[in-house]
Protein backbone atom coordinates (compact mmCIF):
# COMPACT_ATOMS: atom_id res chain seq x y z
CA UNK A 1 0.00 0.00 0.00
CA UNK A 2 1.26 3.30 -0.76
CA UNK A 3 -0.35 6.66 -0.17
CA UNK A 4 0.11 10.46 -0.19
CA UNK A 5 -2.24 12.78 1.74
CA UNK A 6 -1.93 16.25 2.26
CA UNK A 7 -4.65 17.75 4.77
CA UNK A 8 -5.15 20.01 7.40
CA UNK A 9 -6.31 18.13 9.78
CA UNK A 10 -4.20 15.49 12.37
CA UNK A 11 -3.02 12.74 11.41
CA UNK A 12 -3.26 9.13 13.10
CA UNK A 13 -0.41 7.65 13.85
CA UNK A 14 -1.30 3.91 15.31
CA UNK A 15 -3.77 3.17 12.45
CA UNK A 16 -1.43 4.66 9.76
CA UNK A 17 0.97 1.99 11.11
CA UNK A 18 -1.61 -0.66 11.42
CA UNK A 19 -2.08 -0.34 8.03
CA UNK A 20 1.35 -1.32 6.99
CA UNK A 21 2.68 -3.28 9.57
CA UNK A 22 -0.72 -5.43 8.55
CA UNK A 23 0.30 -5.65 4.71
CA UNK A 24 1.56 -9.35 4.60
CA UNK A 25 3.64 -11.82 6.40
CA UNK A 26 6.66 -10.55 4.74
CA UNK A 27 6.85 -7.40 6.84
CA UNK A 28 9.58 -7.43 8.72
CA UNK A 29 9.92 -3.41 9.78
CA UNK A 30 7.88 -0.47 9.74
CA UNK A 31 9.68 2.94 10.63
CA UNK A 32 7.84 6.15 11.04
CA UNK A 33 9.38 9.95 11.35
CA UNK A 34 6.92 12.23 12.58
CA UNK A 35 8.37 15.70 12.07
CA UNK A 36 6.70 18.06 14.46
CA UNK A 37 6.61 21.92 15.28
CA UNK A 38 8.81 23.32 17.55
CA UNK A 39 9.26 26.42 19.48
CA UNK A 40 6.62 28.41 17.88
CA UNK A 41 2.64 28.19 16.19
CA UNK A 42 3.51 27.99 12.41
CA UNK A 43 1.21 28.97 9.59
CA UNK A 44 1.75 26.04 6.35
CA UNK A 45 1.45 27.37 3.10
CA UNK A 46 1.53 24.95 0.37
CA UNK A 47 0.68 24.49 -3.55
CA UNK A 48 -1.50 21.73 -3.72
CA UNK A 49 -1.47 20.45 -7.28
CA UNK A 50 2.05 20.59 -7.76
CA UNK A 51 2.35 19.03 -3.75
CA UNK A 52 0.78 15.89 -4.89
CA UNK A 53 2.11 15.35 -8.03
CA UNK A 54 5.54 15.85 -6.57
CA UNK A 55 4.98 13.30 -3.44
CA UNK A 56 3.76 11.00 -5.80
CA UNK A 57 6.95 11.26 -8.07
CA UNK A 58 9.21 10.73 -4.96
CA UNK A 59 7.10 7.72 -3.86
CA UNK A 60 7.57 6.49 -6.92
CA UNK A 61 11.18 6.74 -6.98
CA UNK A 62 11.21 5.17 -3.76
CA UNK A 63 9.55 2.17 -4.51
CA UNK A 64 12.49 1.66 -7.59
CA UNK A 65 15.23 2.68 -5.43
CA UNK A 66 14.26 -0.46 -2.66
CA UNK A 67 12.32 -3.10 -2.36
CA UNK A 68 9.43 -1.56 -0.13
CA UNK A 69 6.47 -3.40 0.59
CA UNK A 70 4.56 -0.10 1.35
CA UNK A 71 4.90 3.45 2.71
CA UNK A 72 3.08 6.49 3.44
CA UNK A 73 3.51 10.48 2.92
CA UNK A 74 1.10 12.55 5.12
CA UNK A 75 2.17 16.44 5.19
CA UNK A 76 -0.36 18.99 7.35
CA UNK A 77 -0.93 22.49 6.45
CA UNK A 78 -2.48 25.59 7.57
CA UNK A 79 -1.86 26.74 11.64
CA UNK A 80 -0.18 24.28 13.62
CA UNK A 81 0.13 24.61 17.31
CA UNK A 82 3.65 24.06 19.17
CA UNK A 83 3.74 19.95 19.45
CA UNK A 84 1.67 19.38 16.50
CA UNK A 85 2.75 17.03 13.88
CA UNK A 86 3.68 18.48 10.58
CA UNK A 87 4.55 15.57 8.50
CA UNK A 88 4.43 11.58 8.70
CA UNK A 89 6.64 9.31 6.48
CA UNK A 90 6.17 5.38 7.11
CA UNK A 91 7.63 3.09 5.20
CA UNK A 92 7.52 -0.70 5.53
CA UNK A 93 9.79 -3.78 4.33
CA UNK A 94 10.86 -7.53 4.95
CA UNK A 95 14.78 -5.67 6.26
CA UNK A 96 15.44 -2.86 8.16
CA UNK A 97 17.73 -1.22 6.08
CA UNK A 98 15.70 -0.73 2.99
CA UNK A 99 12.85 0.48 5.48
CA UNK A 100 15.13 3.34 7.38
CA UNK A 101 16.97 4.33 4.00
CA UNK A 102 13.76 5.02 2.22
CA UNK A 103 12.75 6.80 5.03
CA UNK A 104 15.37 9.11 5.13
CA UNK A 105 15.47 9.52 1.25
CA UNK A 106 11.68 10.69 1.41
CA UNK A 107 12.66 12.77 4.32
CA UNK A 108 15.27 14.39 2.67
CA UNK A 109 13.55 14.93 -0.20
CA UNK A 110 10.23 16.27 1.49
CA UNK A 111 12.28 19.14 2.95
CA UNK A 112 13.89 20.01 -0.13
CA UNK A 113 11.33 19.61 -3.12
CA UNK A 114 7.65 19.64 -1.75
CA UNK A 115 6.33 23.20 -2.16
CA UNK A 116 5.19 23.93 1.38
CA UNK A 117 6.31 27.28 3.13
CA UNK A 118 6.38 27.50 7.08
CA UNK A 119 5.83 31.10 8.42
CA UNK A 120 6.62 31.90 12.02
CA UNK A 121 6.18 34.95 14.48
CA UNK A 122 8.86 36.63 12.84
CA UNK A 123 7.87 35.52 9.54
CA UNK A 124 8.53 33.34 6.82
CA UNK A 125 11.23 30.48 7.96
CA UNK A 126 14.24 30.63 5.47
CA UNK A 127 15.24 27.11 4.07
CA UNK A 128 18.65 25.99 5.29
CA UNK A 129 21.92 24.89 3.25
CA UNK A 130 21.82 21.63 5.23
CA UNK A 131 18.54 20.56 3.85
CA UNK A 132 19.86 20.62 0.89
CA UNK A 133 23.20 18.77 1.72
CA UNK A 134 21.20 15.92 2.75
CA UNK A 135 19.25 15.82 -0.40
CA UNK A 136 21.72 16.37 -2.19
CA UNK A 137 23.85 12.76 -1.28
CA UNK A 138 21.18 10.64 -2.89
CA UNK A 139 22.15 11.75 -5.98
CA UNK A 140 18.86 13.21 -7.35
CA UNK B 1 -10.68 35.17 -33.21
CA UNK B 2 -9.04 34.26 -29.64
CA UNK B 3 -5.73 34.86 -29.05
CA UNK B 4 -3.34 31.96 -27.67
CA UNK B 5 -4.33 31.10 -24.24
CA UNK B 6 -2.63 33.16 -21.44
CA UNK B 7 -0.20 31.76 -19.01
CA UNK B 8 -1.21 31.39 -15.34
CA UNK B 9 0.87 32.71 -12.68
CA UNK B 10 1.13 31.54 -9.44
CA UNK B 11 2.65 33.08 -6.17
CA UNK B 12 3.39 31.63 -2.90
CA UNK B 13 4.49 32.57 0.38
CA UNK B 14 6.50 36.17 0.66
CA UNK B 15 6.63 36.06 -3.06
CA UNK B 16 2.66 36.41 -3.39
CA UNK B 17 2.72 38.39 -0.06
CA UNK B 18 5.04 41.46 -1.91
CA UNK B 19 3.14 40.85 -5.20
CA UNK B 20 -0.01 41.27 -3.73
CA UNK B 21 -2.00 38.72 -5.55
CA UNK B 22 -1.32 34.82 -5.24
CA UNK B 23 -2.40 34.33 -9.05
CA UNK B 24 -2.53 36.60 -12.44
CA UNK B 25 -2.33 35.54 -16.58
CA UNK B 26 -0.47 37.17 -18.78
CA UNK B 27 -0.43 36.87 -22.69
CA UNK B 28 2.68 36.09 -24.01
CA UNK B 29 4.04 38.14 -27.08
CA UNK B 30 6.17 34.26 -27.91
CA UNK B 31 7.68 31.71 -27.05
CA UNK B 32 10.11 32.78 -24.07
CA UNK B 33 11.87 31.33 -20.98
CA UNK B 34 10.84 31.78 -17.20
CA UNK B 35 13.82 33.83 -17.10
CA UNK B 36 12.88 36.92 -19.65
CA UNK B 37 9.02 36.08 -18.26
CA UNK B 38 10.07 37.27 -15.02
CA UNK B 39 12.10 40.40 -16.26
CA UNK B 40 9.28 41.52 -17.83
CA UNK B 41 6.66 40.49 -15.02
CA UNK B 42 9.05 42.89 -12.67
CA UNK B 43 7.94 45.43 -14.31
CA UNK B 44 3.80 45.75 -13.60
CA UNK B 45 4.66 47.24 -10.27
CA UNK B 46 6.66 47.77 -7.42
CA UNK B 47 5.70 44.39 -5.51
CA UNK B 48 6.92 43.16 -8.65
CA UNK B 49 10.07 44.83 -8.49
CA UNK B 50 10.56 43.85 -5.04
CA UNK B 51 9.43 40.46 -4.94
CA UNK B 52 11.09 39.18 -8.00
CA UNK B 53 14.55 41.01 -7.69
CA UNK B 54 16.58 38.46 -5.92
CA UNK B 55 16.84 35.50 -8.25
CA UNK B 56 18.82 34.11 -6.14
CA UNK B 57 15.90 33.42 -3.45
CA UNK B 58 14.09 32.20 -6.08
CA UNK B 59 12.80 28.82 -7.21
CA UNK B 60 10.53 28.17 -10.48
CA UNK B 61 8.10 25.51 -11.39
CA UNK B 62 6.31 25.01 -14.92
CA UNK B 63 3.74 22.41 -15.39
CA UNK B 64 4.12 21.59 -11.41
CA UNK B 65 7.83 20.63 -11.91
CA UNK B 66 10.74 22.39 -10.82
CA UNK B 67 12.98 23.97 -13.96
CA UNK B 68 15.38 26.61 -14.27
CA UNK B 69 15.27 29.80 -15.40
CA UNK B 70 16.19 28.87 -18.85
CA UNK B 71 13.32 26.68 -18.99
CA UNK B 72 11.01 27.61 -21.86
CA UNK B 73 7.38 28.99 -21.17
CA UNK B 74 4.88 28.60 -23.87
CA UNK B 75 1.31 29.73 -24.13
CA UNK B 76 -0.93 27.91 -21.86
CA UNK B 77 1.75 27.22 -19.08
CA UNK B 78 1.11 26.97 -15.28
CA UNK B 79 4.56 29.28 -14.37
CA UNK B 80 4.81 29.37 -9.86
CA UNK B 81 7.33 31.10 -8.31
CA UNK B 82 8.10 30.91 -4.98
CA UNK B 83 10.71 30.91 -2.02
CA UNK B 84 12.94 27.76 -1.14
CA UNK B 85 10.31 25.37 0.07
CA UNK B 86 10.49 25.15 3.91
CA UNK B 87 8.16 21.99 4.46
CA UNK B 88 8.67 18.75 6.34
CA UNK C 1 12.92 10.33 29.28
CA UNK C 2 15.35 7.22 28.38
CA UNK C 3 13.96 3.81 28.78
CA UNK C 4 14.45 0.36 28.20
CA UNK C 5 11.74 -2.65 28.77
CA UNK C 6 12.34 -6.04 28.06
CA UNK C 7 9.07 -7.81 28.21
CA UNK C 8 6.69 -10.57 27.15
CA UNK C 9 3.67 -8.94 26.71
CA UNK C 10 2.92 -6.55 23.23
CA UNK C 11 3.60 -2.36 23.96
CA UNK C 12 1.75 0.51 22.26
CA UNK C 13 3.10 2.27 20.08
CA UNK C 14 0.84 5.49 20.05
CA UNK C 15 1.69 5.49 23.89
CA UNK C 16 5.11 5.31 23.63
CA UNK C 17 5.35 7.96 20.92
CA UNK C 18 3.16 9.74 23.07
CA UNK C 19 5.40 9.62 26.12
CA UNK C 20 8.00 11.30 23.89
CA UNK C 21 6.97 13.67 21.42
CA UNK C 22 5.32 15.73 24.36
CA UNK C 23 8.70 16.03 26.10
CA UNK C 24 8.84 19.55 25.26
CA UNK C 25 8.22 22.24 22.74
CA UNK C 26 12.01 21.60 21.11
CA UNK C 27 11.20 17.99 20.00
CA UNK C 28 11.52 18.54 16.29
CA UNK C 29 11.76 14.31 14.80
CA UNK C 30 10.18 11.67 16.56
CA UNK C 31 10.99 8.16 14.56
CA UNK C 32 10.17 4.78 15.95
CA UNK C 33 11.59 1.47 14.03
CA UNK C 34 9.21 -1.56 15.01
CA UNK C 35 10.47 -4.87 14.06
CA UNK C 36 8.10 -7.95 13.41
CA UNK C 37 8.02 -11.66 12.84
CA UNK C 38 7.89 -12.62 9.70
CA UNK C 39 7.07 -15.63 7.81
CA UNK C 40 6.97 -18.00 11.03
CA UNK C 41 5.90 -18.58 14.25
CA UNK C 42 9.26 -17.79 16.85
CA UNK C 43 10.27 -18.18 20.32
CA UNK C 44 12.44 -15.82 21.77
CA UNK C 45 14.87 -16.94 24.30
CA UNK C 46 16.82 -14.27 26.48
CA UNK C 47 19.85 -13.87 29.12
CA UNK C 48 17.76 -11.00 31.25
CA UNK C 49 20.41 -9.39 33.22
CA UNK C 50 22.98 -8.96 30.39
CA UNK C 51 20.22 -8.12 28.59
CA UNK C 52 19.13 -5.33 30.49
CA UNK C 53 22.49 -4.12 30.97
CA UNK C 54 23.69 -4.46 27.80
CA UNK C 55 20.75 -2.32 26.54
CA UNK C 56 21.26 0.93 29.14
CA UNK C 57 24.96 0.89 27.87
CA UNK C 58 23.74 0.97 24.79
CA UNK C 59 21.13 3.80 25.24
CA UNK C 60 24.00 5.59 27.31
CA UNK C 61 25.93 5.14 23.90
CA UNK C 62 23.49 6.42 21.83
CA UNK C 63 23.15 9.83 24.19
CA UNK C 64 26.74 10.16 24.02
CA UNK C 65 27.08 10.06 20.46
CA UNK C 66 23.61 12.56 19.34
CA UNK C 67 21.94 14.92 21.05
CA UNK C 68 18.60 13.33 22.06
CA UNK C 69 15.81 14.27 23.96
CA UNK C 70 14.69 10.92 25.08
CA UNK C 71 14.59 7.28 23.51
CA UNK C 72 12.91 4.06 24.55
CA UNK C 73 14.04 0.71 23.51
CA UNK C 74 11.42 -2.41 24.16
CA UNK C 75 12.04 -5.95 23.32
CA UNK C 76 10.07 -8.94 23.82
CA UNK C 77 10.91 -12.53 24.61
CA UNK C 78 8.41 -15.29 24.63
CA UNK C 79 6.79 -16.70 21.80
CA UNK C 80 5.41 -14.43 19.13
CA UNK C 81 3.03 -15.33 16.47
CA UNK C 82 3.70 -14.33 12.76
CA UNK C 83 3.25 -10.23 12.29
CA UNK C 84 3.68 -9.93 16.35
CA UNK C 85 6.09 -6.82 17.35
CA UNK C 86 9.01 -8.03 18.30
CA UNK C 87 11.40 -4.46 19.07
CA UNK C 88 10.89 -0.80 19.76
CA UNK C 89 13.00 1.74 19.68
CA UNK C 90 11.99 5.69 19.42
CA UNK C 91 13.89 8.58 19.55
CA UNK C 92 13.37 11.80 19.71
CA UNK C 93 15.16 14.92 18.63
CA UNK C 94 15.49 18.71 17.73
CA UNK C 95 16.40 17.84 14.29
CA UNK C 96 15.85 14.72 12.01
CA UNK C 97 19.31 13.31 11.41
CA UNK C 98 20.56 12.80 15.21
CA UNK C 99 16.76 11.37 15.19
CA UNK C 100 17.41 8.87 12.07
CA UNK C 101 21.52 8.21 13.26
CA UNK C 102 20.45 7.24 16.75
CA UNK C 103 17.68 5.11 16.00
CA UNK C 104 20.16 3.05 12.87
CA UNK C 105 22.34 2.71 15.68
CA UNK C 106 20.42 1.19 18.29
CA UNK C 107 18.83 -1.09 16.08
CA UNK C 108 22.35 -2.29 14.60
CA UNK C 109 23.55 -2.85 18.00
CA UNK C 110 20.63 -4.69 18.95
CA UNK C 111 20.92 -7.08 16.34
CA UNK C 112 24.37 -7.63 17.21
CA UNK C 113 24.89 -7.29 21.30
CA UNK C 114 21.39 -7.72 22.55
CA UNK C 115 21.14 -11.39 24.16
CA UNK C 116 18.06 -12.67 22.20
CA UNK C 117 17.61 -16.02 20.11
CA UNK C 118 15.21 -16.66 18.20
CA UNK C 119 14.03 -20.16 17.47
CA UNK C 120 11.84 -20.92 14.32
CA UNK C 121 9.89 -24.01 13.35
CA UNK C 122 13.01 -25.34 11.56
CA UNK C 123 15.49 -24.68 15.09
CA UNK C 124 17.61 -21.96 16.10
CA UNK C 125 17.87 -18.78 14.12
CA UNK C 126 21.55 -18.59 12.66
CA UNK C 127 23.42 -14.97 13.10
CA UNK C 128 23.79 -12.88 9.77
CA UNK C 129 27.24 -11.32 8.69
CA UNK C 130 25.27 -8.33 7.48
CA UNK C 131 23.99 -7.61 10.91
CA UNK C 132 27.67 -7.72 12.01
CA UNK C 133 28.50 -5.39 8.81
CA UNK C 134 25.87 -3.04 9.91
CA UNK C 135 26.93 -2.77 13.71
CA UNK C 136 30.63 -2.45 12.53
CA UNK C 137 29.72 0.77 10.33
CA UNK C 138 29.52 2.71 13.74
CA UNK C 139 32.93 1.72 15.29
CA UNK C 140 32.31 0.25 18.19
CA UNK D 1 36.86 -23.72 56.56
CA UNK D 2 34.49 -23.04 52.90
CA UNK D 3 36.30 -23.02 49.38
CA UNK D 4 36.24 -19.74 47.07
CA UNK D 5 33.38 -19.41 45.65
CA UNK D 6 32.06 -21.28 42.67
CA UNK D 7 32.13 -19.87 38.95
CA UNK D 8 28.39 -19.74 37.79
CA UNK D 9 28.00 -21.09 34.01
CA UNK D 10 24.85 -19.99 32.20
CA UNK D 11 23.87 -21.89 28.45
CA UNK D 12 21.44 -20.43 26.25
CA UNK D 13 19.84 -21.18 22.78
CA UNK D 14 21.34 -24.56 21.62
CA UNK D 15 24.28 -24.88 23.91
CA UNK D 16 21.49 -25.22 26.92
CA UNK D 17 19.96 -27.49 24.45
CA UNK D 18 23.13 -29.52 23.94
CA UNK D 19 24.33 -29.75 27.21
CA UNK D 20 20.71 -30.30 29.06
CA UNK D 21 20.40 -27.88 31.67
CA UNK D 22 20.83 -24.13 31.72
CA UNK D 23 23.20 -23.42 34.39
CA UNK D 24 25.65 -25.02 36.70
CA UNK D 25 28.08 -24.73 39.24
CA UNK D 26 31.91 -25.08 38.98
CA UNK D 27 35.24 -24.99 41.15
CA UNK D 28 38.24 -23.41 40.11
CA UNK D 29 41.64 -24.65 40.72
CA UNK D 30 43.15 -21.49 40.40
CA UNK D 31 42.41 -18.46 38.02
CA UNK D 32 42.12 -19.54 34.15
CA UNK D 33 40.66 -18.18 30.80
CA UNK D 34 37.43 -18.55 29.05
CA UNK D 35 38.64 -20.91 26.78
CA UNK D 36 40.51 -22.96 29.15
CA UNK D 37 37.35 -23.00 31.33
CA UNK D 38 35.64 -24.44 27.98
CA UNK D 39 38.15 -27.08 27.53
CA UNK D 40 37.50 -28.58 31.09
CA UNK D 41 33.69 -28.14 30.46
CA UNK D 42 33.72 -29.90 27.41
CA UNK D 43 35.17 -33.26 29.20
CA UNK D 44 32.22 -33.10 31.67
CA UNK D 45 29.74 -34.93 29.26
CA UNK D 46 28.66 -35.85 25.64
CA UNK D 47 26.79 -32.98 25.63
CA UNK D 48 29.35 -30.94 26.86
CA UNK D 49 31.72 -31.69 23.84
CA UNK D 50 29.15 -31.59 21.39
CA UNK D 51 28.26 -28.38 22.58
CA UNK D 52 31.21 -26.79 23.10
CA UNK D 53 33.46 -28.14 20.45
CA UNK D 54 33.18 -25.69 17.41
CA UNK D 55 34.21 -22.14 19.30
CA UNK D 56 33.89 -20.27 15.78
CA UNK D 57 30.14 -20.81 16.55
CA UNK D 58 30.17 -19.63 20.15
CA UNK D 59 30.25 -16.68 22.21
CA UNK D 60 30.93 -15.35 25.89
CA UNK D 61 30.42 -13.07 28.40
CA UNK D 62 31.80 -12.72 31.58
CA UNK D 63 29.63 -10.89 34.25
CA UNK D 64 27.40 -9.51 31.50
CA UNK D 65 29.52 -8.34 29.47
CA UNK D 66 31.04 -10.01 26.37
CA UNK D 67 34.39 -10.81 26.44
CA UNK D 68 37.19 -13.19 24.04
CA UNK D 69 38.51 -16.63 25.03
CA UNK D 70 41.47 -15.39 27.19
CA UNK D 71 39.60 -13.38 29.29
CA UNK D 72 40.37 -14.26 32.57
CA UNK D 73 38.08 -16.24 34.81
CA UNK D 74 37.96 -15.87 38.75
CA UNK D 75 35.96 -16.99 41.39
CA UNK D 76 32.16 -16.11 41.46
CA UNK D 77 32.49 -14.70 38.14
CA UNK D 78 28.90 -15.64 35.94
CA UNK D 79 30.52 -17.10 32.69
CA UNK D 80 27.74 -17.72 30.30
CA UNK D 81 28.06 -19.54 26.34
CA UNK D 82 26.07 -18.87 23.81
CA UNK D 83 26.22 -18.65 19.83
CA UNK D 84 25.77 -15.15 18.47
CA UNK D 85 22.72 -13.31 19.02
CA UNK D 86 19.43 -12.92 17.13
CA UNK D 87 17.49 -10.79 18.77
CA UNK D 88 16.13 -7.20 17.46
Amino acid sequence: MFRVSIQAEPFDLAEEHWALSTLGSDIGAVISFVGQVRDEVLELEHYPAMAIRQMEAVLADARARWPLKGATLIHRYGRLEVGAPIVLVLTASSHRQAAFEAAEFLMDWLKTRAPFWKRGADGWVEAKASDDAASARWGT
Amino acid sequence: MTGPEPVTLLYFAWVRERIGVQTEQVALAGPTTVGALLDDLAERSAGHAAALADRSRLRAAVNQDFVGWDHAVTSGDEVAIFPPVTGG
